[in-house]
């Protein structure tokens, strides 16, 4: 460990807690939206230290792209000064000071603790069973065949969110904007190519390296908000794609649902693949879900039912 | 070339710290965007060091990836988060000076 | 021979951008108003990250990489040319008045009619 | 280094919990959770890298965990312009 490497590091974390701090403590909403942003950007540099290189890619689709662009949405259509929630019931002082101290002292603990947690330390099962699962990449075998039944889930609680979202209402008009941008629709045109082409790039460095259907999901999405942003998914908001629509936002979880009772009528335990389609169903599995998890990222930043 | 390209990603850190004083400075609410811009750049540097580094070309995907990304937030803020045409009066106040 | 020449270039080519990018925090820190750090921040942007990109490129160890970097430079080139001209329209609608400009250039301009 | 970077999850840990508590904003408060879920996130993968090498179901419950976080910030958010819009409605019915 050099000089050279400790001070990296140290800018790093002081720069990660100063920009949580002000994200968290900040009044002004649109300042603690911004500093919430670039904590995001330095989050990814920090798995990159860890050396976690899916973890950074997921980090720099969805946190830096989907999440700001949601909030920032979110926050041209909140009032500026005043609160938005319902009032909340004042403590006494004696109260807070109480709550702010005892998380002080179990935050203290935490860090006393944490050199002398237990690590779970799975690597050498993961390796010993990585020549059945039909990938290259422990963090895909995992995904999708090892702990298959944590992403379905996963899928699931996301549409559960598309669902909620579309109940309140339909979808929030956007307000014009200031002035006519011609440079909206030229951005959006010049990176369409890329927005397809890098999203099928991570997709086929999944299964030997990072990568995968996350990243290449959230990617697409925020290639399809880029497009919502440029009012050029007008088929979206048409009603007799609504069926289509929907139909296709349920795919990636309806071909994972039918890929683990594929696997029961097979093997006999859910979700279980046999290894001689293992890589075929996989790289199945991951297009569809691609496709859905950046359908329902667009389906989320509408912010309400389309065809209404 | 270690050292040198370690030092190179400190600074262009520190670099970014002037991006974070921007944020919190203001005035306006596009310097603070801009500041945030300056963030995403720098973190894109820093990535391609590393990955020259560490010789892990999974490191430039990220990159590329926030290239990529830079592009949505600016839109973002310039068509959802600062539209005039608001009822609001206060709303408008704050899009051009907070 | 041509490794060495090769990582010497690209070593100088990294450390030109890197005193760009000093320079775009230095227009950051220290310009009067949004349209000025504008013009700060895209020299980053564009140059800094352009240099360090090539300056990387050139000790890469395969073309493809070489080709990667060149793209995420062409992007952020994109992003930022066009990002610059959508923030510095919509502020001049929303009235963010240029600093700097002398009083005789303000009063030639056409009045705008008052909403 | 890894204990180093958990130092940092578990300070970040009770700085987002001293602000969700403090926060009157709904929007606040989304970000807090989500700073939370950060540093959550941050002592998961610290804790994944042992001697014997990087274990990656730790990894994978981040991947999963970031998609969740964002599928529940988008419900928030929209719950919170609602609620914003009805209240606004009703101020103006009055």
């Amino acid at each position: 460990m050099t000089l050279a490497q400790w001070s990296f590091d140290l800018l790093l974390a002081g720069g990660l807690l100063w920009l949580g701090w002000q994200a968290l403590f900040e009044k002004r909403r649109f300042s603690a939206v911004v500093h919430f942003m670039a904590f995001n950007l330095l989050m990814a540099l920090v798995w990159v230290r860890l050396s976690a290189p899916d973890i950074a890619l997921a980090e720099a689709a969805i946190g830096a792209g989907v999440t700001g662009a949601l909030l920032l949405t979110a926050l041209g259509r909140l009032p500026s000064g005043t609160s938005s929630g319902a009032h909340p019931h004042r403590w006494h002082p004696h109260w807070r000071y109480l709550a702010v101290i005892s998380a002080c002292i179990s935050t203290a603990w935490l860090i006393a603790v944490v050199p002398q947690l237990p690590s779970p330390g799975l690597a050498g099962e993961i390796e010993a069973v990585m020549p059945a699962t039909g990938v290259d990449h422990a963090v895909t075998a995992v995904l999708l065949n090892i702990r298959a039944l944590d992403t379905l889930l996963e899928v699931a609680v996301m549409l559960a969110a598309v669902v909620l979202v579309w109940s309140l209402g339909p979808t929030l008009r956007p307000l014009p904007p200031a002035t006519i941008l011609p440079g909206l629709p030229a951005l959006s045109r010049l990176l369409h190519p890329l927005f397809l082409l890098v999203p099928t790039y991570l997709l086929w460095r999944g299964t030997h390296a990072p990568g995968g259907a996350f990243p290449a999901g959230a990617v697409l999405g925020a290639g399809g908000v880029l497009m919502l942003l440029a009012d050029e998914v007008g088929w979206m908001q048409r009603q007799h794609w609504q069926r289509l629509l929907r139909l296709l936002l349920v795919s990636g979880l309806a071909l994972f649902v039918l890929v683990g009772l594929g696997g029961l009528l097979m093997t006999g335990t859910f979700l279980s693949i046999p290894l001689g389609v293992a890589r075929l169903l996989i790289m199945a599995v991951e297009i569809a879900m691609a496709l859905s998890i950046a359908l329902m990222l667009m389906a989320l930043y509408l912010y309400g039912e389309p065809g209404q | 070339m270690t050292t040198l390209y370690l030092v190179a990603a400190a600074l262009l850190l520190v670099n970014a710290s002037v991006g974070a004083w921007r944020i919190r400075q203001g005035p306006t609410s596009a310097d603070r965007m801009l500041a945030a811009e300056l963030i995403s750049t720098s973190t894109i540097a820093v990535l391609l060091l590393l990955s020259a580094l560490a010789d892990n070309p999974a490191l430039v995907d990220v990159a590329l990836l926030f290239a990529m990304l830079a592009a949505i937030a600016t839109a973002n803020f310039v068509t959802r988060t600062w539209t005039l045409l608001r009822q609001d009066h206060h709303s408008r106040e704050e899009a051009g000076h907070d | 021979m041509t490794e060495t020449l090769l990582n010497a270039a690209g070593h100088g080519l990294v450390l030109v951008g890197l005193l760009f990018f000093l320079a775009g925090s230095l227009g950051l820190l220290r310009f009067p108003d949004i349209y000025a750090r504008l013009h700060a921040l895209t020299k980053a942007h564009n140059l800094g990250l352009g240099l360090l990109c090539s300056g990387l490129a050139l000790q890469a160890s395969a073309l493809s990489e070489a080709a990667k970097m060149m793209l995420v430079w062409l992007l952020v080139l994109i992003a930022s040319g066009i990002g610059a001209t959508l923030v510095a329209s919509t502020a001049n609608t929303c009235g963010i008045v240029p600093r700097q400009v002398s009083r005789r250039i303000r009063h030639k301009r056409p009045r705008e009619p008052k909403e | 280094m890894s204990d180093y970077y958990a130092t940092v999850a578990a300070l970040l840990c009770g700085m987002a919990v001293i602000g969700l508590f403090r926060a009157h904003d709904l929007l606040h408060r989304i970000l807090a959770l989500n700073v939370l879920a950060s540093a959550v996130f941050l002592l998961l993968v610290t804790l994944a890298r042992t001697e014997s090498g990087t274990d990656p179901v730790p990894h994978v419950m981040v991947l999963t965990g970031i998609v969740v976080a964002v599928s529940t910030t988008a419900a928030a958010l929209a719950l919170t312009i609602r609620a914003y819009e009805r209240r606004r409605q009703r101020e103006d019915e009055r």
